[in-house]
């Protein structure tokens, strides 16, 4: 249906956006826009499914189709939308609670699972929303309202576990680095399969510790995948934050091939097929 | 009717015995109803098999019924059993390990042959011509071995064969199970895509589905728990496919917070639940109605939903679609309720039947805008009049919408005025089922005029069917199909002039009766209930019906 | 009472405004209430801060009452809400960003310095001495800045002070929420291992618990999911330990078939649903009652639960202990339905009420088996006469037992003649709760032979009880603690002579009033209604329930 | 409470077991019990928590104190008891459905808390429990009735995805080498943290392709746990199949120490501490 030129501003719904000034999720938004315009994709052929948190209000400012899903879920459902309608470009988006916390076991099979979907998390390392507790992606030692006495949880690192669980796609970006992670999310669109894009997106107001500067000192960019499973985990063991597309594997959608969707009306009389099926 | 029964343990293949003891039925035109016990242990579990042959070219299949004919038992735990149920306990049969099995009905047979050497048992006693059953052996077990054990049976049931002979009956049967019934009518209402996550007694569905919706442009997906199962359909019908879910009583359990993702974004979507004996993973391979209020009530905070209960294996068929139809109008959930033995009782019957079932409803999307037309300033949640809001899907222009769960306005917006869109909104959202326009909200059986009314559903159905048709002067029945919202008014008029009523149902607290309350004022109101997990046959069923009424009667004369 | 208002946005610390007033307030001995309109946004929604101050030196903290004293606000949308609330309009204070406040009572203050300016202005009306004021502030926010825009604020509203003046009212108050409660009440309560995931409104308990746990040798753990917090607490209860858990809406739909499981094992729990605004994730700031009815049925299959409903803040304290008490001796889920604004409110009320609350209960383990005493021929299930099972404790010598949720003997053995459990074990795990012992299912406010009876719980209590104060000719209240089993005979009782029964409730559908029916029958019964997420004030309840009766006087006239 | 010298007999309960003959699982149940009587741990003071399959019934078998959880959920099961119970041995076991599939998320997020606790899954390759469907470790191309077309999905490799969930001891045995499951399982209880075990465990019934002689085939024997990130990595790929301790840090139980057990009873006055607590 790609007939007329989209641009970003055709992605906007109108919606007043209510993060809070600073936010890194605003990046992810306009760069996710851009992508997709960039790739001249119309609005109405993307579905963009997100998650509970302040990342999953994101669905609410995209001017195309969205699922705003519950917590965690966001995932499977990107995923039913992609199984029936493999004609639309689907993306899922949340944050670090929501993919790596409750929602994590999705993501394991949503990984080997391989269906073309995109990924998006916007990490900040808290649980924004509910007011910055300790999320999957904080750091030990990281203090707050649940871990006043320092995180004790070895955190989640998204790009080993993705990677692990067989992801044919994993990228890393930083909301701080806009033109860098446009590029990003339009190579995840493009990928044949699952791609993860885990995108230091700021909370500047519950996790002040991990902001831009932070990132800004610590990330370091990686221009070529990795080409086997020993030097991936090298370029992602900490304390390296490496930016780019990391792994790239060139399998196919893994489920079978989408035959041409028919029903009862187009032809086929239903009550005679079935009949063939029965004993 | 005839009746038999096969028991052993399981890993002895009495299913598979049963099986090609139901495919010859079937193919020689009888229509029948298996029953099985199953077993949750894989191997060395007792388990049985039983089968209730129609001989009058009935169409429809017989109900479970006490007498067994014949019965072909493993050792003296299939003998108690089956003993209190032969009308003629010579017709037992058994293996060497039998110690109550009359000395000539025994036969040698190794545990792994004892099942084909019983279908010779019985094939033999019914008259069917060994070639036959000579051919169904060897199309599943090859081997000389399985022909003579087959062979020893079959001379030895012969011998008491007074006069059973086969011939045809009816033409074109089909076997089939409450969820083949349940795959068949999805497939036809369109159903396209299906995720799946395997449990008993729902996994046939999935299996059926695997195989049968590829090569008509579907597929399956085998997800990683029912929570992905039902948030990947409700992916698939937002996008605008029709599909649905099903499981059973902890899988429900935990779709319990996307129902109310459902009731919040009215994304449509019909649920199965083919309920087995609870709580917990309580008794997994045995039949309950048990999760209903759970059904009516499940999910956090206010919203609509539609709970649908088909009587038989063929009712599934319509219902299924019915129910595809409902959803897509009143955009909300909309619940199957049945039950483990409707769900797994396999039923031969004609064809015919069953494609008059399949196409009995037409797929009505509702006001589901498939068509690409540019729509200006679309509100996906504005209603004209109280009428279901229309629903575009994916690639309409000028369509999108974000669906939220969380409260929102008519066009989805998320932060709204809450005492604005609470009085409307939420309003409409939460009431546009309460009445619902369905046109089979129950079925009546027998004699308007009858002064006591059964009431009951789902694998219960067969019991008040065939007990009415025994007592047509005493009972009229009333099979529930609209279980939520209450068809209040059909019930009242269904019952009529009964002053008594027994709703009769699978579970410990009368969910049933609580349920339809309202519909049963003034009343003589009875509960018949059986929750350890074994479908009732005809006759235990008459008993508790008339031991309840007996009792009533003494206390009416006391 | 004196009231007053601040309103703004979020992230201009509106919140610690209101809470370092009220902590002014609370060492000065005034006991009060406040209350908070939340925003989900963090930053730019709109959010209000109400406090409300007895000035009687009454222990109870006044309820929320529509007339505000002063108000102060940031802008238009501000003064719009609180006009029309306000007792003398010239006690609107604001921003320069307003246009409908009085010229004279506008202040320059930066976005970020409102909310000191804000707290000089109500300190100074009040008659709170300066350094007071002065000293709070610089707890929280230190820099000369904040003490000049306080100062100015300050001889603002000094000059409205019509001999307003602070004396010392009572002594030792603290200030405490519904959560804050709930925490002080479990730790007495012998709880000393929490598994908690945060959501609104009950993320609260878990940040307590994290901090008061340790010392006494406890530990809070924050799981991955509600799924997590509900099974580790189960495999905490099993193990002996006391624990309960707590969420809201969603996560509590995520537990449902853990209460399924719960009930099949009888493994004693305390589950509390801190309701807010449904369905879905609804309007996760806003206060509502609609989970009632899902409490009360959800969870496949039947088991045994109880539901309590505290009915304010200081009650929280001792039902969290009667439900955990009454956890182990019933070994099923016992489950409190609280509402955010019962959850979150905050009044400052003596220690020694506090202390009575928390020491009101005593610990008691019912048939739970601590002691090491070795066991013969242990059967976990086994009841004598009805009585609760013994539930042995890891580590117990020969006490040990499988629970399974698979249906099971009175030994835990799951493969059982489910035709004898289920008439012998199932029928005693499923009935055991139908009656408890508990010594406060109701509390009734008034004289008992007041016309109308109000029934209603949680947040709503406080409206009933100072509606009755207001009228106590015309009105008394029936507080509801124990919803379920439904206490039918004392809320009989309760109602004597009534005639005429309003069930208020906060939910669309009456769930309180259609579970109490049985306890209602021959009564003129109302519902009074109200689910837009915002908590009443007094004289808004006190309207809708004067406009009830006379429909209904109209109606009986007409 | 380690009065009396155990044997593997007094951790049997007498319930009558029900496993087909041949299910790798009658091993397990055997090697579980050597293994703590070889440690003279005492019945009563072990937790045996399981999951929902044929796996999942091996707590019915355990003549400690055992509890049969739902379908995924014996790692929070098994956690809470270890939580607030840190005296007693905690065990969880489960099939490869039950924890790679739907319970994938708790063994991420178990793996990460390190918790004192051993798990054990008995990894059959298939749904034994409901009759042979495909399961996470189901290979690809494997057929069965919910893939008759062969499975399209990448399986699990839980080696790799326990240990980049951060586990600190991963080992894998072999139903049909007793002599040396029973040593890992020992070596996983000792270890201090959470401990994963794969262990292939044939089902006879629905799996017959992976049965004891494909495994004893294919498995390679490791001597000693890889020292670094990138040999283990290398270990553990595809097509090898090594049994033995694999992966071993030596971090201890990551909560802070749980300090001793005080109730009311105890001293304390639980009111004035509370008040303490207040403003
Ligand atoms: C089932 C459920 N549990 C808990 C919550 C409460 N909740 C809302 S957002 C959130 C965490 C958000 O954290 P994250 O995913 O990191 O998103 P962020 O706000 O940081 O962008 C939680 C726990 C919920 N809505 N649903
Ligand atoms: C919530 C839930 N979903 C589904 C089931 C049905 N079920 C029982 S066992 C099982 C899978 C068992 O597979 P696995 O964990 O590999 O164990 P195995 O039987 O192979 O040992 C399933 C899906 C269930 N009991 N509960
Ligand atoms: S709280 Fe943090 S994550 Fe949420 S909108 Fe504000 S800055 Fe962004
Ligand atoms: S079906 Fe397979 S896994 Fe289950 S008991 Fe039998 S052999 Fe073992
Ligand atoms: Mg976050
Ligand atoms: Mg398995």
């Amino acid at each position: 249906m790609a007939d007329t030129v989209v641009t970003a501003k055709d992605y906007m719904n109108g919606n007043p956006i209510t993060w809070c000034p600073g936010c890194g999720d605003f990046s992810v938004l306009k760069c996710m826009h851009r992508a997709l315009a960039s790739l001249n994709i119309q609005p109405e052929d993307t579905v963009l499914v997100s998650g509970i948190g302040c990342s999953g209000k994101i669905g609410h400012y995209h001017g195309g189709y969205a699922i705003h899903g519950t917590h965690g879920r966001s995932l499977p459902i990107a995923q039913g939308v992609k199984a029936s309608r493999p004609d639309l470009t689907v993306i899922a988006a949340g944050g670090d609670g929501d993919g790596y916390g409750i929602g994590v076991g999705h993501l394991v099979h949503a990984a080997r699972r391989n269906l073309n979907i995109t990924y998006v998390v916007m990490d900040n390392g808290v649980y924004g929303n509910t007011k910055g507790q300790t999320s999957p992606t904080s750091p030990l030692g990281y203090q707050s309202s649940t871990t006043p006495f320092g995180n004790a949880d070895l955190p989640i690192n998204p790009l080993l576990l993705a990677w692990a669980s067989g992801a044919s796609f994993v990228a890393q970006g930083f909301s701080g680095d806009a033109k860098h992670l446009e590029n990003l999310i339009a190579q995840g669109v493009q990928h044949e399969g699952f791609s993860l894009i885990n995108i230091f997106s700021p909370c500047v107001v519950f996790n002040k510790a991990q902001g831009y500067d932070f990132y800004r000192q610590k990330i370091n960019y990686i221009e070529t995948p990795a080409s086997n499973a020993q030097d991936y985990v090298g370029v992602i063991t900490p304390p390296s934050m490496p930016v780019g597309v990391l792994w790239k594997s060139y399998q196919k959608d893994s489920l079978p091939a989408k035959e041409p969707r028919q029903s009862k009306a187009e032809g086929t009389d239903i009550a005679s097929y079935l009949r063939s099926k029965l004993a | 009717m005839k009746t038999a029964a096969l028991f052993g343990l399981t890993g002895q293949g009495i299913e598979t015995a049963g099986e090609i003891l139901s495919n010859i039925m079937r193919s020689q035109g009888y229509t029948h109803r298996a029953w099985r016990d199953f077993s949750t242990i894989i191997r060395g579990g007792h388990t049985a098999f039983e089968i209730y042959i129609s001989e009058k070219g009935e169409e429809a299949p017989p109900p479970r019924i006490e007498t067994i004919d014949i019965a072909v038992v493993w050792d003296d735990e299939g003998a108690k059993r089956y003993l209190p149920r032969m009308a003629d306990s010579a017709m037992l049969f058994g293996s060497m390990n039998t110690t109550m099995v009359p000395e000539e009905n025994r036969g040698e047979t190794p545990k792994l042959g004892f099942n084909v050497w019983s279908l010779g048992v019985i094939a033999g006693y019914l008259g069917i011509p060994f070639p036959l059953l000579e051919d169904s052996i060897n199309q599943h077990f090859a081997g000389e071995l399985n022909q003579n054990l087959a062979h020893r049976g079959y001379i030895l049931g012969q011998f008491k064969n007074k006069g059973n002979t086969v011939t045809n009956k009816l033409s074109d049967l089909v076997t089939i199970s409450g969820n083949d019934a349940l795959s068949l009518g999805a497939i036809a209402g369109d159903v396209r895509h299906y995720f799946g996550y395997p449990i008993t007694p729902a996994s046939e569905i999935l299996e059926n589905l695997t195989k049968w919706l590829p090569p008509l442009g579907g597929k399956t997906v085998q997800v990683e728990d029912e929570m992905a199962a039902i948030y990947a359909a409700a992916g698939a019908s937002y996008a605008g496919e029709r599909t649905f879910v099903a499981s059973s009583g902890p899988g429900i359990a935990l779709m319990t917070e996307a129902l109310s993702y459902l009731g919040a974004t009215e994304i449509p979507l019909v649920i199965i639940d083919n309920q087995r004996g609870g709580p917990s993973t309580g008794m997994p391979t045995k039949t309950e109605q048990s999760d209903l209020q759970h059904l009516r009530y499940a999910g956090h905070g206010e919203f609509a939903r539609i709970i649908l209960t088909p009587t038989d294996v063929l009712d599934c068929i319509a219902v299924i679609q019915e129910a595809l139809n409902l959803a897509d109008y009143y955009q909300c959930p909309v619940i199957l309720a049945l039950d483990l033995d409707l769900a797994v009782r396999r039923v031969s019957l004609p064809w015919v039947a069953v494609e008059q079932a399949i196409r009995s409803v037409t797929v009505d999307r509702g006001p589901t805008l498939l068509e690409s037309l540019p729509i200006e300033d679309y509100a996906r949640f504005h209603s004209v009049d109280g009428a279901p809001p229309v629903r575009t899907v994916p690639g309409i222009k000028g369509g999108g919408y974000v669906a939220s769960g969380d409260e929102h306005d008519e066009k989805g917006f998320m932060e709204p005025d809450f005492k604005v869109v609470r009085e409307t909104h939420h309003l409409r959202r939460l009431h546009k089922a309460d009445q619902i326009e369905y046109q089979r909200p129950l079925s009546i059986i027998g004699n308007m005029d009858a002064p006591v009314a059964i009431i009951g559903t789902g694998s219960m159905s067969e019991l008040i069917e065939n007990l009415v048709k025994r007592q047509p002067e005493q009972y009229k029945g009333v099979l529930l199909r609209q279980l939520h919202p209450v068809p209040v008014e059909s019930i009242v008029n269904a019952l009529s002039e009964a002053k008594t009523v027994i709703v009769a149902e699978y579970n410990a607290t009368g969910q049933i009766r609580s349920m339809i309350e309202s519909a049963l004022v003034d009343r003589q109101i009875h509960s018949l209930l059986r929750y350890n997990g074994e479908h009732y046959t005809l006759e235990e069923f008459q008993d508790s019906v008339t031991s309840i009424l007996s009792a009533q009667k003494e206390l009416t004369r006391g």
